[in-house]
């Protein structure tokens, strides 16, 4: 369904773009694009650091003593009563407590600058989205210009995104891998996340909770685009037909697979709010999609790929 | 008349799960007929079925677990299988399903295979180590795997009666509510997880009492062999953390049955907190797997490298270190809920404290081998292969405990190679070197050495196979639990994996041979001497299999190592000391209390799932009454008296002393 | 660190035979020293034992669930509407009572006095079930006034928290009614002394329990 | 088993109370029908306590919640050592080793859990009607 990311390296040290392509990771979390994601990834390359200085001597002395002592080698020295050593257990408690308080400051410090709730300091001034997962799709509400999309998010590069997150039926987790951290989403909860995508590109968006059957399709494409191409982008929403008020929603919150992108010209204000507080409903689950009658055993109706036209959202797509 | 239960129940229209179904029902069918052609039947009800004897129960534990842990094997090919040939397409398993599928991956493997697997192995030593002649509760500890049975039975019934969970294996609210998940799955679940978890708090009760309560005489707790020592970590786990899963899932089944408000969506619900509660005990569950598993490989590395464990008293502090900090670490399940930076900070530093206990445990492992003679059979070759991989799974591990590193590896396939690198490594193998290492105890003879090796380094590989592209995979943003994919970033890595699971099958195919090929050939891997590994704890100085009551007389322990001193002794020309006279032997009495309550727990557990209100009443009735039967009965023990014990003893020993003194004269 | 040399010649290994299923070798058997199993008594109660403190464990989920929903009220009753302090005041002196009945049931077992045994644990089940009788009837009235389990988060957890208690009740009558058809017609069987032990141990347990509930969930919730 | 015999029993057991079992000085506080009765008559006391903290005016209302407790834990403490035998004797190491481990479980899970949701309530409860206003 999502063409491949674009793949960009930008300005990320050599060293990066190498292990990059060693291991194809270009297009993962390891091949950030922006701040968010940057910051993660270098927390969890010191960490991999720091440990490994102390794991590959221990797997090294470990196949060493195995082999140098194996029974058959009759030149090593058998001494069965070196059972105790205070020196030893001196150092085998003290290295990993040394590592590991390291390792809790790392933990510390990042848990507070890389708090997802935390406002990304930039001159430009933070973007709005609101976003509710559906089930199984992904509506995204531009609050300050009046517009939603479901299942595709464009945002200016460059410019910090700060998203305020609410599920309208079972736990979700919003995240876009090479934008950084992800966060829950539950009903009649609000979460807070801060990204910022650094370049212009697509990235692959996705539900990284299990949420029932239609799961594996909940996916969207992130667009980073220009501020200028983001302005544009909205205007044109704005032409286009689709409203999306409370009776919409409704439609919008029953169970659908696989829904194509798509959006809004028109939101109605305090959507996403109403959502939060419940004042809309939580999505009614399959028992609606069923025809009401409590399922008891899964049985093929369900049809992947071809949701009806009823539950599809408006046709208009934009940019 | 039978609830929900009708026709439609049966999947009639999906012939892939039926086909299943079909084959495992035929399969068991003539398995009973089978037994009942040969007249196996009043042997097995004597022998086994009603039998309190923790020995056999042990073995009936790890049968259970070999069962579930082939049908979770199966499970893992499917998903694995669908995943390369879901990708741009639907693959050959429809999302419902394909979630069916993992949820009864994760269920099965880990309530059904792993915690057996140990629970047998600790039902099978830990008595023989501490040198008495059964548990505390033999009868109770009968129920407790009978109810486990019955767990397993119903999780297995839902492949053909209605349908299984399709929720994850800890079903999460609000997707395990009705409204979402109208459908008896998850009542299968709560069902069968209730009712083995009941067994499981039971066995904790049992073996933990046994090991506070009932040493051989001179056995202080520091002279405890070091699996008893994790056993007794385990279980008090068991303890502390069983209750809160029964508490957790009778909150989601009455949001369920009876329409309370725990976890939903409506009425002030609250599903963080069911997220809360289950990781209190889903934490702690992976150190009860792996606690024993590390006294196994305790055992292990002493035996094999011929030299007393060590920093014993290293080893003590770093397990109960473990077993008491396992239980504060539990939200790092879940670091993107976004409890904020404090909470995510100290329990991500709890977490990675952790390590510190483990490390000591590598690092006296590996130092017990150092001036060592180290043998390599196959449970030596299961335990290094578990040092070397379960040392990256748990620095992986540590990474996840990172929050800011979580937060772009949580659900992803990274933390399934996480888990499945410490779990197969540390809980799996550990399974695997136990049941070599005790099966000559057990049986008298040895499983053969050329197929354990060839089962170890196929599952090796493929295990290699499979979760090293699944790290890869994770890090390039693929999350868990997907049924297809549209990714062609990911695809090479899930081919490599698909690789890997077919190496598996071939090592599994090795252990189910090397099992036959053993059966086959006993005799000639006959063990006399009750000591094939030149043991050092007290199991291995009774005879192979050891007479019901293990010991005729319970041996004085005076050190970690009573059988290594006793032969040290006799290499010294002290012959083991000729007898005071032997004295009778109390044992308890066989009682099919256990099965007849798990008969009645599978009635009530099918009924409620089902809704059949008058048939779980029938079941609690009968319930009731098989214990009040129990209670009233007039004996518990019987003894054996004095001669019949010294000739069970003579002719156990023969064959052992002879070696004993074999050894002393080539000394 | 073992000492494989260390007092060779102290004791041999197989030095100790142990007659029946007591459990005494030489040494009076401790447990947690050195002297060889525990005697049926210690390790039955000392199980049981393990088992309350799970099952109190399993208690804490649910007051952790109280805590934590006591304000999800979702627009219904709050305790303090609900709650009616005389009746939770009868309650606990009942149950309080009848630990002490219960109690004075455990002397004369140490007395091996059936009549009086019966006696006391025959009070001690009546007062249980005067308890029980009151908090269903509490259930009930709460039920009628549109204020069950499923008005709210807050009043599923406290049914569930309140109602495990009565069900723990409820099961402690039944096992305490098997016992008394056990005592009646066995008399004073070790079996069932080491039972009535273990019960007594439950039932003290049952009223630690319900300490912290009529404190945290009455009277507070009850509280302005 | 006989009667003498499960008697001698509990004499060799000496030192290794179960618990719940008596004190085998019997003069001691906890003992006996004494025991009882003390134990019975501080239960009451607290609980009359208890109510009255609670409902009427004595303490500072704010500081009810901290009485009450106090006054439970008491309370426990009382039935712990007067009913359930539970005392700091020697014989009694084991027991109080599993009591003191079943405590330190439910203070971690209630507190924990406690703290932990009140952080995630905190961060998450949907703005109130009057903070949406105040938005821009
Ligand atoms: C103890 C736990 C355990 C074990 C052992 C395993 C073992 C395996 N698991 Fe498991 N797995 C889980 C626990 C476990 N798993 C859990 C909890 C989940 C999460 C579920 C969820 O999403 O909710 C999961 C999910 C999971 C997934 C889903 C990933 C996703 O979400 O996308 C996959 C996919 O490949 C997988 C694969 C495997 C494989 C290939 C093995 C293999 O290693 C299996 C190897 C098995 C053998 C080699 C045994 C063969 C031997 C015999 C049959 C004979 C035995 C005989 C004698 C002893 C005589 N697992
Ligand atoms: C037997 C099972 C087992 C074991 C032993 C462990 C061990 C550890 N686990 Fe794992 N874990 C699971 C089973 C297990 N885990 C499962 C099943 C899940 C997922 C469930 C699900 O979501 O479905 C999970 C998930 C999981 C997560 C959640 C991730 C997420 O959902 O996003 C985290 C995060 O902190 C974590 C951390 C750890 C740590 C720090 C250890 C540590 O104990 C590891 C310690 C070991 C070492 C570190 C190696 C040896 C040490 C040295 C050589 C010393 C020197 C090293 C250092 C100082 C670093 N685990
Ligand atoms: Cu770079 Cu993997
Ligand atoms: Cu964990």
């Amino acid at each position: 369904m999502l063409p491949l990311p674009r793949h960009r390296r930008g300005r990320s040290p050599l060293w990066i773009a190498f292990i990059a392509t060693l291991c194809g990771c270009a297009g993962g979390v390891l091949d950030p694009q922006g701040p968010i994601g940057a910051g993660n990834r270098t927390i969890l390359l010191n960490s991999l650091a720091v440990m490994l200085v102390i794991v590959i001597p221990t797997l090294v002395a470990l196949l060493l003593f195995a082999w140098m002592f194996r029974a058959s080698n009759r030149s090593a020295r058998y001494d069965p009563e070196f059972t105790y050593s205070g020196r030893i257990e001196l150092i085998v408690w003290s290295i990993p407590t040394l590592t590991i308080l390291f390792l809790g400051g790392l933990i510390y410090y990042g848990s507070y600058h890389l708090d997802p709730r935390r406002p990304i300091a930039s001159s430009q001034p933070p973007l709005d989205i609101q976003v509710v997962a559906l089930d199984w799709k992904w509506l995204f509400l531009y609050p300050d210009q009046g517009v939603g999309t479901v299942n595709q998010l464009v945002i200016p590069a460059g410019v910090p995104v700060r998203f305020k997150l609410t599920s309208a039926s079972v736990m979700n987790t919003f995240f876009v891998p090479q934008l950084g951290s992800m966060v829950y989403v539950m009903n009649g909860m609000q979460t807070e996340l801060n990204l910022q995508a650094d370049r212009e590109g697509e990235y692959l968006g996705l539900s990284a909770h299990f949420s029932g059957d239609g799961f594996s399709d909940m996916n969207f494409r992130l667009r980073a685009v220009s501020a200028d191409a983001f302005t544009r982008w909205i205007s044109s929403l704005h032409g286009g037909g689709g409203v999306l008020n409370a009776n919409a929603y409704r439609d919008l919150s029953r169970q659908s697979t696989n829904a194509p992108p798509g959006s809004f010209g028109h939101v109605q204000p305090g959507l996403f709010d109403a959502i939060v507080r419940q004042t809309l409903p939580p999505g009614p689950g399959p028992a609606e999609t069923a025809g009401g009658e409590p399922q008891v055993s899964p049985k093929s109706e369900f049809k992947a790929k071809t949701p009806s036209p009823a539950q599809q959202p408006p046709p208009k797509v934009g940019g | 008349m039978l609830g929900k239960l009708d026709w439609s129940a049966i999947p009639f229209d999906q012939p892939i799960p039926l086909g299943a179904a079909l084959i495992v029902f035929l399969a068991a069918v003539a398995v009973l007929i089978w037994v009942t052609v040969k007249g196996y039947w009043p042997y097995l009800w004597h022998e086994w079925i009603t039998s309190v004897d923790h020995k056999r129960i042990g073995v009936m534990y790890i049968v259970l677990a070999a069962l579930m842990l082939f049908r979770g094997f199966v499970d893992a090919v499917m998903m694995r299988t669908q995943q390369v040939l879901a990708i741009h397409g639907p693959g050959y398993l429809p999302p419902e399903h394909y979630d069916q599928v993992f949820s009864a991956h994760g269920t099965i493997m880990i309530f059904f295979a792993a915690m057996p697997f140990v629970i047998g192995l600790m039902n099978f030593a830990v008595p023989l180590q501490l040198g008495i002649r059964d548990v505390a509760f033999p009868t109770l500890n009968s129920v407790s795997f009978w109810l486990t049975a019955t767990g397993a039975l119903l999780v297995n019934i839902s492949l053909v009666v209605g349908e299984f969970a399709r929720t994850g294996w800890l079903p999460y609210a609000p997707l395990s509510e009705t409204t979402y998940s109208p459908g008896v799955g998850v009542d299968y679940y709560l069902w069968s997880i209730q009712i083995s978890g009941v067994g499981t708090l039971l066995t904790g009760v049992n073996l933990a009492t046994t090991i506070l309560k009932m040493r051989a005489p001179g056995m202080g707790y520091l002279h405890m062999p070091m699996f008893c020592w994790t056993s007794l970590a385990s279980n008090l786990l068991i303890v502390a953390a069983f209750p809160i899963l029964t508490a957790t899932l009778a909150m989601l089944t009455l949001d369920r049955y009876l329409g309370f408000h725990f976890f939903t969506n409506e009425a002030g619900g609250n599903q963080m907190m069911f997220m809360n509660l289950i990781w209190a005990w889903g934490h702690p569950e992976v150190y009860i797997l792996v606690l024993p598993a590390f006294g196994i490989y305790s055992e292990i590395f002493s035996t094999f490298s011929s030299k007393p464990l060590f920093g014993y008293r290293s080893m003590v502090a770093a397990t109960l270190f473990i077993c008491i900090v396992s239980f504060m670490v539990w939200l790092h399940h879940f670091f993107t809920m976004g409890a904020g930076a404090d909470v995510n900070a100290a329990f991500g530093i709890a977490t990675s404290v952790i390590a510190v206990g483990t490390g000591v445990k590598i690092y006296n492992w590996l130092f017990t081998m150092y001036g060592g003679r180290v043998r390599f059979d196959t449970p030596m070759l299961w335990s290094l292969a578990f040092v070397t991989t379960f040392i990256i799974g748990g620095m992986t591990g540590v990474l996840l405990a990172v929050p800011p590193a979580d937060f772009m590896l949580h659900n992803s396939l990274f933390l399934v190679a996480h888990f499945h690198n410490v779990i197969i490594s540390g809980v799996l193998f550990a399974g695997f070197a136990g049941f070599t290492y005790w099966f000559p105890k057990a049986f008298g003879f040895r499983l053969h050495e050329g197929w354990g090796k060839a089962a170890f380094w196929f599952t090796l590989a493929g295990y290699v196979l499979v979760f090293v592209p699944l790290y890869i995979v994770g890090l390039l943003g693929m999350t868990r639990r997907l049924q297809h994919i549209d990714m062609d970033l990911w695809t090479p890595w899930l081919i490599v994996a698909a690789i890997g699971i077919a190496v598996m099958i071939v090592g599994a195919a090795c252990q189910v041979a090397q099992l036959i090929v053993s059966i086959r050939h006993r005799d000639e891997l006959r063990d006399e001497t009750g000591d094939p590994w030149d043991g050092r704890t007290l199991e291995w100085s009774t005879s192979s299999p050891p007479p019901f009551f293990n010991y005729a007389r319970l041996p004085y322990v005076e050190n970690e190592e009573p059988y290594w001193t006793l032969k040290q002794r006799a290499l010294d020309g002290q012959a083991p000391a000729e007898d005071e006279a032997y004295e009778p032997v109390e044992m308890p009495r066989n009682s099919p209390t256990g099965f007849v309550a798990a008969f009645f727990a599978t009635l009530i557990g099918f009924a409620l799932i089902w809704h059949i209100w008058w048939l779980a009443i029938v079941g609690f009735l009968g319930a009731y009454a098989t214990f009040v039967v129990f209670a009233w009965r007039e004996h518990g023990d019987y003894e054996i008296p004095a001669d019949e014990v010294e000739r069970i003893d003579r002719d156990g020993k023969a064959a052992q002393l002879a070696w004993i003194s074999r050894r002393e004269r080539v000394a | 660190m073992s000492d494989i040399t260390a007092g060779s010649a102290i004791r041999e290994p197989y030095r100790h035979g142990q007659s029946g299923a007591h459990g005494h070798g030489l040494f009076p058997a401790t447990g947690h020293g050195k002297g060889g199993p525990a005697s049926k008594f210690v390790t039955v109660a000392y199980g049981f034992w393990i088992f309350l403190l799970s099952d109190i464990i399993m208690f804490s989920a649910f007051f952790a669930s109280f805590a934590v929903l006591s304000q999800a009220t979702a627009g219904g009753p709050t305790g303090k509407e609900l709650f009616e302090l005389n009746r939770i005041a009868a309650q606990t002196g009942l149950l309080l009572t009848s630990s002490f009945t219960g109690g004075l049931a455990t002397l004369a077992t140490h007395r091996r006095s059936i009549a009086a045994t019966q006696f006391w644990l025959l009070v001690t089940g009546l007062l249980g079930a005067a308890f029980l009788f009151l908090e269903v009837q509490e259930f009930a009235t709460m039920a009628h006034e549109n204020a069950g389990p499923s008005r709210s988060a807050f009043l599923s957890a406290f049914f569930a928290l309140v109602g495990c208690h009565g069900t723990h009740v409820g099961l402690g009558l039944l096992w305490l009614g098997t016992m008394m058809a056990q005592l009646w017609v066995k008399g004073f069987r070790p079996d069932l002394l080491r039972r009535l032990h273990c019960f007594a141990l439950f039932w003290h347990a049952l009223d630690i329990i319900w300490i912290a509930i009529f404190t945290l969930v009455y009277l507070l919730g009850a509280s302005p | 088993m006989s009667d003498i015999e499960s008697r001698i029993e509990e004499d060799l057991d000496r030192r290794d109370t179960a618990p719940g079992e008596e004190s085998t000085t019997e003069h001691e506080l906890a003992g006996g029908l004494s025991g009882y009765l003390l134990g019975f008559s501080l239960a009451i006391l607290l609980t009359i306590a208890s109510f009255l903290a609670a409902q009427t005016n004595l303490i500072y209302q704010p500081a009810v919640i901290s009485a009450l407790v106090v006054l439970a834990i008491a309370q426990m403490g009382v039935h712990l050592v007067f009913f359930l035998h539970i005392t700091t004797g020697p014989d009694n190491t084991n027991n109080v080793l599993a009591l003191a481990f079943g405590v330190l479980i439910v203070a971690l899970v209630v507190i924990g859990s406690v703290w932990i949701m009140a952080h995630l309530n905190l961060n998450m409860a949907p703005m109130s009607a009057h903070q949406a206003e105040m938005m821009p």
